[in-house]
């Protein structure tokens, strides 16, 4: 079961990413993608939760019954994501507001149960902490590009708000490239949520399909037939 | 065998509940200060927005007093709300009034408006609507600085036929495309101006509250 | 001596889905006449606008995903929405507006779908609702009917629209004003009496709106004759009119401040007659049984008013018609006509009994 | 005036039927060869009762009936057998079929004829048995034999009798002529098979209003009978079956059953016509009417045609001009298919040679997508919805297929007819019929072979038991001989021990005769469906040979019982 | 909408109110994007949907009103607002685990079809959501259960159209890279536009 | 006590986590033990839709056990005889996305039948033996025969014959068993220019 670094980071980052193949948290992937501010929060936080409940949970691994197995991940999770809410509240307030119940949300994310399920209950804790990293990792960088992505469409501007992450000093990455008054609302409204990830969807298809056909153009042909078992065993 | 089985693993499920317990209270122990501190700032923000820190001295979230009933419908309140009280040395220098406009486009539109010792308007800002984004919602500060004009007017510098859009011979400019939102906007703001004239003197007549740690 | 083999049937009643296509372009031309009469010529630069685009939008995908460009022009379903898309933007918007609506009508509703035939929404649709929420200052701001403009001005000439369009200028004051379904909207508090009275819009009009009640006869006279013409059955648009008409009685109200308008300004304002004509009639979206159109349409109705009456939208048409296209499929489930032979109906997800 | 029943949908192709109407039934030149498919009608093929070289007589039966629903097949014309063997048959596939050529000798030598003008003396199973002998199959669609349909429709009661003469299709006017000048001998055939079914309550021939003339000479010939002449406004398809007994009756023939299980019977014109010549002048099925039409073909009429006749002999004749031709049709327009060869022969369902000049039936237009404009689901007469049809075909959802009653469409080609996108509706649907068949037969298989693999599996390891079982006994055995003394009584003793060890074991008995128990078990039950089956369609005959075998099944099943309780005893 | 008179017309008027609100205005997985996994994952075929939905429904309603219990009579009192998140969620699990076993204690045939379903539940947003809302919200016990049984009910129409709709795009011919999941997203954020044409209703 | 946990706050949390903890994993264990066994259907419903060839080409003795594997996770696209349609029944079933037959498997092949040819079997039993179905008639030292209805087609018989003389043929069809086939989309076919359209047609 257990891979190696390189195919835990693809894995991670592009094969099995989270948010484009295995479809899983889309709900935050949607909901807060107006900006990059607000998708970088959410995906901090939520890459926090996935390293310390796949390290967690991999420690413990051995010492759950398979009744309980579930209900104890969820508490280690939820514990997590009690921590983290409270220290945004604490420090960065005003994005925790913004953010709304979608961090409390991160318990339910699919992606970081399905991990601790899939993953981390059976994988050491080294292993288990990179998968958690990677993966959420992979996560991050789809909801920062979904930001970046709409928050430029939408109103024209890329890095608005980010000193409720960065403090003060941040408050002039503001870019405009569009000019002052640019604007496409459907982009920052739902619909346009959902039509940005479907188009980054097709797109990651697109590349992958592009690396297929050249990767098939010099990989040399399956033995046809190689796995076949004699179904009637021997024969004297 | 069932017993058993249902021991072993409530034992251990407490067990985890246990450890998680101690935890989030430990953290929650460590932040709450923070957390609290925090919210009450939140909480200040809108008002400070409406008059700054630099203009009073006292706690605005703790000095309030309730709008008398029979004021609610011309504020457009339904369950009636509180009215802040900015003072400088103990002295009142102005009111922060809430208000509900229910003329919008699409809803009502949740109005915090300053005034002044005078009448004059110190401060407005829509806390929550649901005009059309992109037509109705310039009200917000994020989107235009339109709300800004209303600073400094007040009944008496401004006539009430003057109280309205360009477009109906007042004062203020329309929105392109949109008359509406800013007709109620100031419709209600007229209605704020003049329920302050009718209760100011109650209201500046009233005993401070004790002064608490406001600034820091 | 050998022959070509060819599957039966032999021959062909030589309808074609290009000639279906174009009869609906000409019906829409009694409409487009008024409106062009009552608006000027912002609503024909509108439709060229829209054509073209919508012709270069579907010739770049077809030519992106190799497919014949030529054979698939051919079936005028690209004209068919740009005409019906060019006709709903209102006149003398800028010309990028129709731009972007176009291309998500034929890039994004259509052939991301698979092109003709494929499309779950109606194109057009899409298009004016994109542009509806992402620039309401423009699609709020229609021009005023001819016969109410203010002695001495009239509508921008050709050239004049022209530069409105493209360099940007806003029309002047006076040849700007709301339409009359959303006058309605926002004058509540009044007496249905009383908004026909302070309104010239109203007061010169007979029943719905100056302008807008011609163009609706003219959109029903052109959506008759396709009836005529069997391009589609009666039960889509009859089922919306017959709806909106009854749930406009039912909360009409008398004409009091809460009303929400009469069935006559319900049934000849807006988009009501072009919707129910050419829009709920779209085959592609819609749902395909008799009694599934029935139902389809009813629905349509049903939410243009609820959400005319009491939603943000003073004009419904096109929401409704999405809505009604998400719940189409559903419909067609649970509508399959009784076949010969059968005593019950069935319902698209029954399984073989023997299976 | 009869009520008369309106069905939904229907198209209203140009009729195209007047140039066949202009001359009368023609004869042609009998061909140098005939070839004679032994499958032409719905069924199993015929069993060639003669060899290569026989001289056959007009009328002789070259070919019995062999199976279920067969029907023999005779020789149209004297001559000599040259050929038994695979050859290109009038099929949509274009493949071969078992035929027998014959070489005719022109002199048409018949063979002696007994006809039963006095047929009511016998009974309807006897007059049915004549129908069978003499070949007659449906000749209106499908080649039903009819002797088949009519016995049927004798073990449930019949009330109703109804004659097709609507003849619906485009340009084919076959039944039209016929009845024009041959009314009366329909009229003594709606006779004979009234007497067969045990004279139904009523009568009725549906005929498209269309054909005056033929109403006419109808009316004429009914005028002293109870049967009724039932003028249907003209529309495609009114002459399917389950149409025309609507129209007819406002009843509809439900899914999946015939028309015998609601008491009807429809039989086709010229199909009465082919029992009234086998009944009562005692002639086989050896030709039919046949209409020669289309620009491609200088004359347009019907013939009287031998059944084997190549099409080419009859395209010769007619001033068949090739380059004009833009297919080649054997039916008609909607529902024929197209030929291959005009090398291929005439059947005993061909009711029309169509050879259209390009601009008459011109080429297909490409195929455009659906736009789900409803067109076909208002021309279609089931009241299907062919465009949902197309869909689930396109993604071959074979489940939603069914659900809309894929297999209730007859394949009448109206919708494809409307389709303004040309689409070719019906062969969408005949391919995902065929695939759904397919699958289901697959899955039949499949669920057999498993049955077999599981028993083997279950068999293999009572035997890898038994052996185990065996191979300790022998062991003991061995290990016995071993300890005690080496006498020879002993050693004998061993011996006889081993042997009885290597014997079957009682265990192993008892697991064979099971095996043999569960076999004969499924073969049992294998009869019974079978005889199920025969019950409900097969003849009489064909019932008592299922029962017999049903009865022999249960013997063996007793036996085997039999045996395995003395030995479990 | 329809001016009500007695308190009872009032009271139905409010849970109208809610209801329309919950299932069309603020639907939840359109408007306020939650329970967007199963909703992409359970939609290709609409008789998986249907039981889904069922199932989400019961499973909503339940919770908002345990939530609402575990809330009002434990954590609030006892001042232990840090908890809800925990504390929710271990009343979902046990409330999915309660119904798995009702189900299949009361009916095995309901249980075969709903029964795949019940785990995916746990983590679906729109549960904790609603949880999490009406105690922001402050509302009574009714309120809450109907906000919970009008989401289920949101999130149900929404899934069954969906999947119907995605049923039929089966034979569409899709450009591939736009296969399966991103026109599935395309597609529902054509909805979800389609859905802004309720927003301002109430 | 309530006034000892409202002011001993981390008491509180610790008393209702336990407190929900106990109840909780008590409901949990007299779940897993009350439910304990539970035959999973899916296999069978999976083996319904293997083509029942035993073949072992998937890499399993037999499609039973093929179909418990997939049931415990293993890829759908093993089995050649089945082919496409199998794979997409499967993924239908499972509802996941269905892939391409993995050719390492094998290819997906016209459907054969075992032949002997009678004059050359020396009666060796090898093949009946080698065979899954039974399907082989003979007895030692005498010739053979396949029963062809009930040859599934899966060639195990034809390694073990020590004077190769079974040949595999392919399933001829004939008339009765031929089939219209689906009539060629040209829409999707053609390339570019409208002028090929008719040439695909002729
Ligand atoms: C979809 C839609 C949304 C609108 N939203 C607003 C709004 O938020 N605020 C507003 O004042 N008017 C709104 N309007 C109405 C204006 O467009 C209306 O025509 C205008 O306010 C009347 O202004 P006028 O007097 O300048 O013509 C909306 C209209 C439509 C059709
Ligand atoms: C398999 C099969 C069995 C049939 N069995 C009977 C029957 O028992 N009795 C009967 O009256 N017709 C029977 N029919 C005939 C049909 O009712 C119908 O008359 C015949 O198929 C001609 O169909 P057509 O409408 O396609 O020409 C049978 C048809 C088929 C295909
Ligand atoms: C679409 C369609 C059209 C048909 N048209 C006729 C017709 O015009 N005349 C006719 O005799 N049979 C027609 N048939 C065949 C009849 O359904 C039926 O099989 C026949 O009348 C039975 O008579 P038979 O067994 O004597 O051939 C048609 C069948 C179909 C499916
Ligand atoms: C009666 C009729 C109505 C139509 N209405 C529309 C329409 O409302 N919007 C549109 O984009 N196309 C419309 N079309 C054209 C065509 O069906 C449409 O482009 C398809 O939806 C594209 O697949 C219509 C076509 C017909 C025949
Ligand atoms: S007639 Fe043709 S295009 Fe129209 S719905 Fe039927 S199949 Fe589709
Ligand atoms: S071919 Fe089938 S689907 Fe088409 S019209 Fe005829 S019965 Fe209906
Ligand atoms: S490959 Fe297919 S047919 Fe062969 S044994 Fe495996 S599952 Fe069965
Ligand atoms: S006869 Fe040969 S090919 Fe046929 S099933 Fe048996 S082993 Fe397989
Ligand atoms: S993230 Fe919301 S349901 Fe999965």
């Amino acid at each position: 079961m257990s891979q190696g670094f390189k195919e835990i980071t693809t894995n991670g980052l592009w094969h099995n990413n989270p948010a484009l193949v295995q479809l899983l948290g889309l709900c935050p992937l949607l909901a807060v993608t107006s900006t990059v501010a607000n998708a970088l929060g959410l995906g901090l936080a939520t890459l926090l939760v996935l390293v310390g409940s796949n390290t967690i949970v991999s420690l413990i691994r051995n010492h759950v019954s398979d009744a309980v197995r579930l209900p104890v991940f969820v508490m280690v999770i939820a514990s997590f994501v009690t921590c983290t809410e409270m220290l945004m509240k604490a420090y960065t307030y005003e994005l925790y507001q913004i953010l709304g119940i979608f961090v409390p949300l991160i318990v339910t994310n699919c992606a970081i149960l399905g991990r601790a399920e899939g993953f981390a209950s059976k994988n050491s804790v080294g292993l288990a902490a990179l998968d958690g990293f990677m993966m959420g990792l992979g996560f991050l960088l789809v909801l920062v590009a979904l930001g970046a992505l709409r928050e430029l469409l939408g109103q024209g501007t890329l890095l608005v708000d980010m000193h409720l992450l960065f403090g003060p000093s941040a408050m002039n990455w503001l870019v405009k490239p569009f000019g002052e008054n640019y604007s496409f609302l459907i982009f920052v409204l739902p619909p346009g949520a959902f039509l940005v990830a479907g188009v980054l969807i097709a797109l990651k298809n697109m590349l992958d399909n592009m690396a297929k056909t050249r990767a098939d153009s010099h990989k040399s042909k399956p033995v046809k037939g190689a796995k076949r078992v004699r179904t009637t065993g021997h024969i004297n | 065998m069932i017993l058993s089985s249902i021991r072993d693993n409530a034992l251990a499920l407490a067990l985890f509940a246990l450890i998680t317990a101690l935890l989030l209270s430990l953290v929650n122990d460590l932040t709450d200060d923070r957390i609290a501190q925090a919210e009450r700032l939140a909480a200040q923000s809108a008002l400070l927005e409406v008059i700054p820190s630099e203009r009073h001295d006292n706690d605005m979230l703790l000095d309030t007093q309730p709008v008398p009933q029979q004021f609610w419908s011309l504020l457009g309140l339904e369950k009636g709300g509180n009215v802040h009280i900015a003072r400088y040395n103990n002295e009142p220098v102005a009111v922060i009034i809430p208000t509900i406009s229910h003329e919008g486009y699409s809803g009502d539109i949740a109005m915090l408006v300053g005034v002044n010792l005078d009448g004059s308007v110190a401060g407005v800002r829509v806390v929550k609507h649901r005009e059309t984004p992109g037509l109705g919602d310039k009200v917000e500060l994020r989107k235009n600085s339109w709300i800004l004009d209303f600073n400094g007017r007040s009944l008496s510098n401004t006539p009430p036929q003057k109280w309205a859009v360009k477009k109906a011979g007042g004062d203020f400019d329309q929105f392109t495309g949109a008359t509406i939102t800013p007709r109620a906007v100031i419709n209600q703001l007229v209605n704020t101006l003049t329920y302050f004239d009718q209760d100011n003197d109650r209201l500046f007549a009233l005993k401070q509250t004790p002064k608490t740690q406001d600034k820091q | 001596m050998t022959f070509k083999q060819i599957t039966s049937p032999h021959g062909h009643n030589r309808q074609s889905t290009g000639r279906i296509m174009q009869l609906v372009l000409i019906a829409t031309l009694p409409g487009l006449l008024v409106l062009s009469y009552q608006f000027g010529w912002g609503i024909l630069i509108n439709l060229f606008l829209a054509v073209l685009a919508a012709i270069s939008a579907e010739a770049l995908i077809l030519k992106i995903r190799q497919r014949p460009i030529g054979f698939y022009l051919q079936d005028y379903s690209a004209v068919v929405t740009g005409v019906l898309l060019g006709l709903s933007l209102p006149p003398l918007v800028p010309w990028w507006l129709v731009i972007v609506a176009t291309v998500f009508s034929i890039v994004v509703a259509k052939q991301l779908y698979g092109g003709l035939g494929s499309n779950p929404f109606n194109p057009a649709m899409v298009g004016y609702v994109v542009v509806l929420i992402s620039f309401p200052i423009e699609m709020t701001t229609w021009v005023t009917p001819v016969s109410l403009l203010p002695e001495g001005v009239s509508h921008p000439g050709l050239f004049e629209s022209l530069t409105i369009v493209f360099a940007g200028f806003s029309p002047m004051d006076g040849v700007t004003g709301a339409t009359p379904l959303d006058l309605f909207k926002h004058s509540n508090g009044l007496l249905v009496d009383q908004i026909y009275q302070d309104n010239t819009l109203f007061s010169s009009a007979s029943f719905a709106g100056v302008g807008w009640e011609w163009a609706n006869v003219a959109f029903l006279l052109g959506g008759l004759g396709l009836l005529k013409a069997r391009i589609f059955t009666w039960h889509g648009p009859v089922a919306m009119l017959v709806t909106l008409a009854t749930m406009s009685m039912l909360f009409w109200d008398g004409g009091s401040s809460n009303s929400p308008g009469s069935p006559l300004m319900h049934l000849f304002s807006g988009a009501s007659m072009f919707g129910a004509f050419f829009i709920v009639t779209d085959p592609v979206s819609s749902a395909v049984s008799n009694r599934g159109r029935l139902l389809y349409g009813a629905l349509i109705g049903l939410l243009v008013y609820v959400i005319r009456a009491w939603g943000s939208y003073p004009d419904a048409v096109a929401f409704a018609v999405l809505l009604g296209n998400f719940a189409a499929p559903f419909i067609d489930n649970y509508t399959v006509p009784r076949t010969y032979g059968h005593n019950q109906r069935r319902k698209a997800t029954a399984k073989e009994e023997d299976e | 005036m009869r009520q008369l029943w309106e069905t939904p949908g229907g198209v209203h192709p140009p009729e195209n039927k007047v140039q066949s109407l202009k001359l009368g039934i023609g004869h042609l030149a009998i061909p140098e060869k005939l070839i004679l498919p032994l499958i032409q009608h719905i069924g199993d093929a015929a069993k060639p009762c003669v060899a290569i070289g026989d001289v056959v007589l007009k009328g002789q039966k070259i070919a019995s009936a062999s199976g279920d629903l067969s029907a023999p097949v005779h020789a149209p014309t004297s001559g000599v057998i040259s050929a038994i063997e695979d050859r290109p048959v009038a099929h949509p596939s274009g493949m071969s079929a078992l035929c027998i050529e014959i070489i005719s000798d022109s002199e048409e030598r018949w063979i002696d004829l007994y006809g039963h003008t006095d047929y009511k003396q016998l009974s309807p199973q006897e007059v049915s048995h004549l129908i069978a002998d003499a070949g007659v199959t449906g000749l209106g669609g499908a080649g039903f034999p009819s002797a088949a349909k009519l016995d049927n429709g004798r073990t449930k009661p019949v009330n109703t009798l109804i004659i097709n003469a609507t003849e619906c299709e485009p340009y084919i006017t076959a039944d039209d002529i016929l009845i024009r000048e041959r009314a009366a001998e329909i009229i003594q055939g709606i006779g004979v098979i009234s007497h067969v079914l045990d004279m139904p309550r009523r009568i009725l021939i549906g005929i498209e209003s269309n054909k005056p003339e033929a109403i006419d000479a109808l009316r004429e010939a009914c005028k002293s009978t109870a049967i009724e002449v039932v003028v249907v406004p003209t529309k495609y398809p009114s002459g399917g079956e389950k149409q025309l007994v609507y129209i007819l009756t406002g009843q509809e023939i439900p899914s999946g059953q015939l028309p015998s299980d609601i008491g009807m019977v429809c039989v086709n014109s010229g199909t009465a016509f082919a029992i009234k010549r086998a009944v009562i002048d005692g002639q086989p099925l050896i030709s039919r009417i046949m209409t020669v039409t289309g620009d491609a073909c200088g004359i347009n009429r019907n013939y009287e045609v031998l059944i084997g006749t190549p099409v080419s002999h009859i395209l010769e004749k007619n001033k068949f001009i090739r380059k004009n031709c833009s297919r080649l049709i054997m039916g008609g327009p909607m529902m024929g298919f197209s030929l291959s060869s005009s090398e291929l022969p005439v059947v005993k369902t061909t009711t029309c040679i169509l050879a259209p000049s390009h601009s008459e039936i011109p080429e297909e237009d490409p195929q455009q997508p659906c736009i789900r404009c409803g067109l076909c689901a208002e021309a279609c007469p089931a009241s299907l919805l062919p465009q949902q049809l197309y869909w689930y075909a396109q993604s071959e959802d074979h489940e939603r297929l069914q659900a809309h009653n894929l297999f209730d469409c007859i394949e009448c080609g109206a919708c494809s007819y409307v389709c303004p996108s040309n689409i070719p509706l019906v062969q969408y649907y005949r391919s995902s019929k065929g695939n759904i068949i397919n699958s289901r037969n697959a899955k039949i298989s499949a669920a057999k072979a498993r049955e077999r693999f599981e028993f083997r599996q279950v068999r293999l390891n009572k035997a890898e038991q038994a052996r185990e079982v065996k191979r300790e006994a022998r062991r003991v055995a061995t290990e016995k001989a071993k300890t005690s003394s080496s006498s020879a009584a002993d050693i004998i003793n061993a011996a006889n021990l081993r042997a009885k060890a290597r014997q079957a074991s009682p265990d192993q008995q008892k697991a064979k005769l099971e095996r043999s128990l569960m076999a004969a078990k499924m073969r049992l039950d294998e009869a019974q469906e079978r005889l199920a089956e025969a019950n409900k369609s097969g003849s009489a005959e064909q019932q008592a040979q299922q029962h017999a075998s049903v009865e022999g099944a249960r013997q063996k099943v007793e036996q085997t019982k039999r045996r395995l309780e003395e030995l479990i005893r | 909408m329809v001016a009500g008179h007695s308190h009872y017309n009032k009271r139905m008027q409010e849970f109208a109110i809610i209801l329309v609100s919950s299932i069309l205005i603020n639907n939840y997985v359109l408007v306020q994007f939650l329970g967007l996994c199963p909703f992409m994952g359970v939609s290709k075929k609409l008789e998986s949907a249907i039981g889904m939905s069922a199932a989400t429904t019961f499973v909503l309603t339940l919770t908002a009103m345990a939530s609402y219990i575990v809330n009002e009579l434990i954590l609030m009192p006892l001042g232990l607002i840090y908890l809800r998140t925990i504390g929710f969620i271990l009343v979902i699990a046990a409330v999915v685990q309660f119904t798995k076993m009702f189900i299949e204690k009361t009916s095995p045939l309901l249980y075969r079809v709903l029964g795949v379903f019940l785990p995916l539940i746990t983590t679906n947003c729109a549960v904790l959501g609603v949880a999490l809302q009406n105690a922001n919200k402050d509302l009574n016990f009714m309120q809450s259960s109907l906000y919970g049984f009008g989401a289920g009910i949101g999130f149900s129409l929404v899934l069954i159209f969906f999947s119907a709709m995605r049923e039929r795009l089966a034979a569409a011919n899709i450009p591939p890279p736009f296969e399966g999941a991103a026109i599935a997203m395309i597609t529902a954020g054509l909805m979800s536009l389609a859905f802004m044409g309720f927003s301002g209703l109430v | 006590m309530i006034e000892l946990l409202t002011e001993n706050i981390i008491l509180a949390a610790l008393v209702s986590l336990v407190g929900l903890g106990v109840l909780f994993g008590g409901l949990l264990g007299y779940a897993a033990e009350k439910f304990k066994v539970e035959s999973d259907p899916i296999v069978e419903q999976l083996d319904e839709l293997l083509p029942q060839t035993q073949c072992g080409q998937c890499g399993f003795p037999g499609c039973k056990p093929y179909a418990q594997s997939i049931a415990d996770g293993d890829a759908i696209n093993k089995c050649p005889p089945g082919g496409q349609s199998t794979i997409n029944a499967i993924a239908k079933l499972l509802d996941v996305a269905a892939p391409s037959l993995d050719e390492e498997h094998g290819e997906e092949e016209i459907r054969t039948v075992a032949f002997i040819r009678e004059d050359e079997c020396i009666g060796c039993t090898k093949c009946i033996q080698a065979c899954p179905v039974d399907a082989i008639l003979g007895a030692a030292k005498l010739m053979h025969t396949v029963i062809t209805q009930e040859c599934t087609g899966c060639d195990l018989c034809v390694e073990p014959c020590p004077v190769d003389c079974i040949d595999m043929l392919p399933i001829e069809e004939d008339i009765d068993q031929w089939r219209w086939s689906i009539p060629k989309n040209q829409h999707q076919l053609i390339a570019t220019s409208s002028s090929t359209v008719h040439e695909t047609l002729t």
